[in-house]
């Protein structure tokens, strides 16, 4: 098995945690992994982007120019990584902040999901990207959510751990929107 | 005055002219954006835009160029003066002034620095103090305060091995070379109304060939800060101002070769 | 008579006009978001209170604003 | 898991390095922040310089009193140290450099790169000398091979770099690196050169100034003698699916990632690519590359730069090998597909 | 008659360069004296920097305002201009540096030597760039390779080095150099894009920070095939007595002198030896010894070091060529009597 | 006292034991062998041979390893502070001096002196002030004397464009880190002992882990200056002590750390 | 009863020393060439002037003479 | 032809001079030449020694480890050098300065020479390199002695013109020692 995926959106909105969250569930599952996050000018601010790769064989270019999938947390993300995705690939939208006409093929796979209110919904309103992660893992099946959850353990230790349930919320929300379209 | 005058309000504060009408990439609150905005203002008050040349040092201010309308060289890190004087040994009548943040002048460029106040160079420079490396993620600079927490410095700065923050403009004044050294900040319209006219004074005085001239300017970095603009300029007046205090340190009255 | 004009799209929000002007003119517009994803600053002076005193102009660092007199 | 530049870090801590000196400059920056923080915690001095030319400076005064000692930059700063790693040289010193390259000449960009691949191997510094220079491919590596480099760099008394870029520095991977040794039993050599005051022994010398009758031609000769030795028993390479293979990539650091992808590509359309990778790229393996190109006369250089191991890929060849080359200097990144495309050309 | 290292200086004055900024180390110090005295004298400005770190930057700024300019320094100092020059390839800016080597690395020595050849033709510092070199071997080419170094400079926009050593820059032979020229009776290209101020025309700037979006990678390419203009335009070699060679003997500078001498022997001896000297070692005058040794095809280099151009060699030469290399490193002077010795073992 | 010292006179006066027994490579009337005795003495003084380690600049002074028997390196030039920080961080009981000319320190070295200064190394810097470059032939230093001619400097000294000789000593003395910061002489015996007592407490600081010390020794070269070895000590005398101020210029009572 | 010894193979006669003894007890000896190439110098104490002051010594910047008292 | 020939002796001595006033004797003639000095380390003092080559031809080696003449001006140079002459080579020897027993062979030509008497004759106390420059130039023929005494004016000018009468002196009446032996 081989997944690649590039995540993207504005800084603040946590992209590179679910890029992480996600190469930390494989490696729990013993899988190979590379985690890369694209990086700006030697200033703050931009967007961010990762691209995660996981795989049962030894790992080659932690970067693509063609992922099998994209993870689209805002409209510039969409508009620029929307056309990287491979044939028969899959785009997850979040269509809280990117319009959903930004998308002109219909030969891949493609999630529209308003992260952000899903988000809301569970009372996790800061976790929205968590939804996009939960819509991801649910379509692919990469990694199980019960390793997600795992990894969210390992990541929100001592006073953060009280963010664990709200954040497994989220994964779980965006998962049922991925299974059932709302 | 005419009667029109009084009926449409006049335009009294605005974009300088030098000021090329794009955004600046700074971060919110960032005194960069003030230290640019004064530049272009003195350039204008003399007319001297197009005998103006500037130097950027590495840092936040390295796109000095995308911002003021002028003729601008980019120099290596900590370089910069030593690319003024030879900017200013080849055109002696023009206007040469570096623009350079804390790590650029008082840690790799310190001694391109002094070199250069100490042979009186006719340049000015701009020296934006802001207690931190902005560009490159907020990392100790030589005049980041004692106890300051920054990426380098994650226990808070101490001078048992990191030494002190380095007051650059009281030990420029030492120098027989400066014939202005000043110090200023932006956190208050008071102060920002001193800034300029120290800006101001000091290109003047290059103008009239005085010799080297000064102008420290105490910034706030709300990003490496870790806070809103708000409290970082309030961070300026309450820690940084009572530590690097403001004012004009040397003023020769009369040029060096007379 | 005095007003200021803030060019919406250069504002980065960063409330330091906010903090200098003196008569509490100026107000972020939480409703509203520009092309650089900021909220801006908003003129808010219903009495004509303005002095034009320059305050929040020269303190802005991105040259958002333009005072009129 | 942990970020390519993190474990550098690790690996100097790990290697017995308690003293790091330093100068921010992107994209390394994640090597003194993390070594600021967890050096304290290990009795160890982190201590930012008020310059590159300073911190190498610096490192040169704590190895000749004899401490296992870092310092990291990227291209600018890298070239501000050039005269202090010729010292290094000269005075026989060890000492780690850490290099994560950014886009040259010049202030250049800090996108991936190996811009550096010359400078690194080929000098930088004045006078005939080599660097020891090892170019890791994964995080684990990164760990590994800054270990390595403190190994060698005492075994031969030499500087040694490990040369990576912003896509190794940045990256995250899985890494087992085990716990960290305490100091006194990390295995390092004796040095009864190192300046540690003259008690209880004639009073010693660290210096590179050799001014007597033939003396300084004495001195090179043995520095030369030095890397003979280290070409003989310190040279290091991988070589993957090499075996049925009608062409060889030569291809190092992170750019040989990519060129894994490609040659999955290629070999699951039936064409026998096989890969060279040097680990070492000084000492470079100069004898491997001869070796296997008798059988495989094809050879494809790769790299992220305009060419700059293509040199010692033809020195080495066999006399009858091709040698081709594919590039993307400036931060441009080879995909895979753009290597297969090149597998194809030359195939 | 004047010395070499004046012969420089001298070259620089002719050539319209009028600023010269420099530090002063040994073996080169004859350059800075010479003008100090000189450059007043036509209107121009000698300034000793603080550091050589400073006088590059000075050269930098100079150069970026306009004017021809030159600094000049040896081992260490050229070491610590690495990032300069770097900068100035990147901010393609013109740029001569005289070196006169000394023998490293580190302190080393003032004797003549070659040992600085790998750090300026593979690069020195960071970054996919090169540094045009000419190499003198006799006190007329410090003056005219001078000369040429400024306009080749010029003409590409990048820097360029003159290479020299203890016994070129000491030397006096006899040099034609005619009258110093007026400087508006120079030749010398329009720069059009040097920071004047923005008078009359739009405002300019000169950087080498490329941050968009693959802007390096075409400034990387940019560089490259300026590279390759530089090589068939401008590459410069002598050949001698190689009509009716069996031996071609590839050296440069002062150690091609000692050649000739021993050439001169073996031909008394029968021996039919050549010599190809490079004179621009970068460009290496790849085509012309791949050409010679098609017919010659036992080749000897001889260097004052331990092997630093047989690699340029290695990579020209025909494939069936045999090359052989004999070096003196570390102020070892190869002999016309050693050469004679060497060229009869490998004959 | 016993008679025998009545009757055989001692030795009050020979060479220090930590200078080892050979004769100096410098000129004849070259201060640096007076300072390297001085060092020897202070060594000795406090027994601290077997625990001190030199950094000797590039200069005149180079081969300071031939002559003190201590540990020594050998810095690149202008580095020495630098590398005595290294040294110093690895072995912080030992005692570490650097040992540079004015071309070292003041010119290509000034940025690690004043950063070691302003870090409070715990070392000792022996600064050697010759106003000129003596290994290289005698070039102008940032110390040159306005109006003193050298092989960089044919027509003179002049302010407007070469700088004015740099004061070293006063420079530093603002610096929080300095400790100590002396300047002495060595052309009378007098302010030959003096020089001496200034090195001897700036050793005794260091052991007391005061901070950072520094001692600046004017000091004749008569090689360069073309004088013969009298003339150069008078010079010393009239041009360079009423420049360079001699005294100290600083002493820290307590302890940084305390 | 203070007398000084000059060690001649070290002294480079720089008098230096001449110029420090206030009693004029030291000369170059003008016919003698030491190992160095130097006229080095001599001490003339006919009167056994020498106060062992050792200012002779402390100036000498070659660490040629001692004095013993 | 070709000649080569290395002079030696203390920094004072002028033994760089007399190099420079062959070679440029040389160059007045039409000849190539070349002048190398050698240097010690990067400070004053200690001795002095220069290459000079004459030839009709385009020089190759400017330095030489087997020249055909020496000119000892002091005993270590003469030392150091009299072992490197051809055989059948020239040894030019200032008595006043080194012992005549330090050279060992008898396959050379050998003039012994007290340089500082005959200068002392001739009323030129410091040009006793002269007389052995003209003892050289006597025993070789590599220049006339008309091309050296142009040489010599070519160097001292002005205020120091004056001291060319002595300077010429001393060289003719070092040729007269190579001719006459005494
Ligand atoms: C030789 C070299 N070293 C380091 C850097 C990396 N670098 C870029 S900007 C900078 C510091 C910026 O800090 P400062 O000068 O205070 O400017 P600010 O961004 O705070 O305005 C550094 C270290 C570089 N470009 N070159
Ligand atoms: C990087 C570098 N630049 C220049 C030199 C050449 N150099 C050797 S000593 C010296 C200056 C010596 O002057 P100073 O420090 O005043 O010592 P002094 O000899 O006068 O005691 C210089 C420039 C060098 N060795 N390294
Ligand atoms: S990082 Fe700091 S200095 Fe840089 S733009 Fe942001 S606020 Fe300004
Ligand atoms: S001009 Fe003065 S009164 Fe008017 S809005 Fe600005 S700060 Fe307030
Ligand atoms: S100061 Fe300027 S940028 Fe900041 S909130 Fe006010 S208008 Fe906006
Ligand atoms: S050159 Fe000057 S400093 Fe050097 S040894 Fe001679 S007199 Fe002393
Ligand atoms: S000890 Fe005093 S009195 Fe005696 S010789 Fe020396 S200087 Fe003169
Ligand atoms: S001071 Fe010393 S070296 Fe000088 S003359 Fe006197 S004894 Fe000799
Ligand atoms: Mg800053
Ligand atoms: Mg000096």
């Amino acid at each position: 098995m081989y997944h690649d995926v590039i995540m993207a959106g504005f800084g603040g909105q946590g992209i590179l945690l679910i890029g992480d969250m996600l190469a930390q569930a494989g490696m729990i599952m013993g899988l190979n992994v590379t985690w890369m996050p694209s990086y700006g000018v030697e200033m703050r601010g931009g967007t961010a982007n990762t691209t995660v790769v996981v795989s049962d064989k030894r790992i080659g270019s932690p970067i693509t120019g063609r992922p099998f999938s994209v993870i689209a947390m805002n409209g510039p993300s969409l508009e620029k990584f929307n056309t990287w995705v491979r044939p028969e690939g899959l785009i997850i939208a979040n269509t809280s902040m990117a319009d959903k006409s930004i998308v002109k093929r219909d030969d891949v796979d493609a999630v529209f999901m308003p992260c952000l209110e899903l988000a809301v919904e569970v009372g996790a309103d800061r976790a929205a990207s968590m939804t996009a992660l939960g819509a991801y893992v649910e379509k692919t099946g990469v990694v199980t959510i019960d390793a997600l959850g795992k990894a969210l353990e390992s990541y929100l230790t001592g006073k953060k751990a009280k963010f664990i349930p709200m954040n497994k919320a989220a994964i779980e929300r965006g998962a049922l929107f991925a299974r059932e379209g709302k | 005055m005419t009667t029109e005058a009084k009926d449409k309000p006049k335009k009294v504060y605005g974009r300088p002219e030098s000021l090329k009408d794009v955004g600046f990439h700074f971060c919110p609150g960032c005194n960069h954006g003030n230290v640019h905005k004064m530049v272009a203002e003195a350039i204008d008050e003399f007319g001297v835009r197009e005998k103006t040349i500037g130097v950027a040092g590495v840092g936040c201010g390295v796109f000095l160029y995308n911002y003021i309308d002028i003729d601008v060289l980019e120099a290596p890190h900590g370089r910069a003066c030593a690319e003024a004087t030879g900017v200013s040994r080849v055109h002696p009548d023009h206007v040469v002034f570096t623009y350079q943040g804390d790590g650029d002048l008082a840690a790799i460029g310190i001694a391109e620095t002094i070199h250069a106040a100490n042979r009186g160079e006719h340049i000015t420079v701009l020296f934006v103090n802001n207690t931190v490396y902005g560009m490159t993620g907020g990392q100790m600079a030589p005049t980041t305060l004692l106890g300051q927490k920054t990426t380098t410095s994650p226990y808070g700065r101490e001078f048992m091995g990191e030494g002190y923050p380095i007051k650059m403009a009281e030990m420029l004044a030492t120098l027989e070379g400066t014939a202005f050294v000043a110090r200023v900040a932006c956190n208050t319209p008071k102060n920002i109304m001193a800034a300029k006219r120290a800006i101001k004074k000091a290109f003047k005085m290059q103008i009239d060939k005085m010799g080297f001239t000064f102008v420290e300017i105490l910034s706030a970095c709300p990003t490496n800060w870790g806070m809103d603009a708000v409290t970082a300029n309030k961070r300026v007046e309450e820690e940084m101002i009572p530590y690097f205090p403001l004012g004009i340190l040397k003023e020769r009255t009369t040029a060096d070769y007379l | 008579m005095a007003y200021v004009k803030i060019n919406k799209d250069r504002c980065k929000g960063c409330g330091l006009c906010i903090q200098n002007c003196k008569l509490a003119l100026l107000v972020i517009v939480e409703d509203e978001l520009n092309v650089l994803g900021y909220h801006p600053v908003g003129f808010v002076d219903g009495e004509g209170e303005c002095k034009g005193c320059k305050f929040c102009a020269e303190t802005c660092p991105d040259c958002a604003i333009e005072v009129y007199k | 898991m942990m970020k390519g530049a993190e474990a550098i870090a690790e690996g100097a801590i790990h290697a017995g390095c308690r003293f790091y000196f330093g100068y921010p400059i992107t994209p390394q920056n994640d090597i003194p922040e993390y070594l600021s923080r967890e050096l304290p915690k290990v009795g160890g001095t982190f201590l930012q310089a008020e310059s590159e030319v300073a911190s190498i400076n610096m490192l040169l005064g704590a190895s000749a009193a004899g401490a296992r000692v870092m310092t990291s930059s990227s291209g600018p700063g890298i070239s501000l140290k050039q005269e202090g790693i010729s010292y290094l040289a000269g005075s026989e010193l060890p000492g780690v450099i850490a290099y994560v390259s950014r886009i040259g000449p010049g202030l250049g960009g800090i996108a991936a790169t190996q811009g550096d691949y010359k400078q690194v191997t080929a000098g930088g510094g004045h006078g005939d000398y080599y660097t020891i220079a090892l170019a890791p491919s994964s995080v684990q590596e990164m760990f590994s091979l800054t270990k390595l480099a403190f190994d060698l760099s005492d075994k031969y008394r030499n500087p040694a770099i490990v040369l990576a870029d912003a896509i190794l520095g940045q990256m995250k991977e899985p890494v087992e690196i085990g716990e960290r040794p305490a100091l006194e039993d990390i295995e390092m050599p004796e040095k009864p050169w190192a300046l540690t005051g003259a008690e209880g022994r004639d009073a010693q010398l660290v210096k590179s100034l050799f001014l007597g009758d033939g003396e300084m031609e004495v001195q090179n000769w043995k520095l030369y003698d030095k890397y003979e030795k280290l070409k003989k028993e310190d040279t290091y390479y991988e070589e993957l699916q090499l075996e049925d293979a009608r062409l060889m990539i030569v291809s190092f650091g992170s750019c040989s990632r990519m060129v894994l992808s490609g040659i999955e590509m290629a070999r699951a359309e039936g064409l026998k690519v096989g890969l060279l990778r040097p680990i070492s790229i000084y000492p470079f393996p100069e004898e491997a590359v001869r070796k296997a190109s008798e059988a495989i006369n094809k050879v494809l250089v790769i790299e992220m730069n305009t060419g700059q191991m293509v040199k010692d890929v033809k020195v080495s060849v066999d006399r009858a090998a091709d040698v081709h080359f594919y590039g993307r200097p400036g931060g441009g990144l080879p995909t895979p597909d753009d290597i297969l495309a090149e597998i194809k050309k030359v195939y």
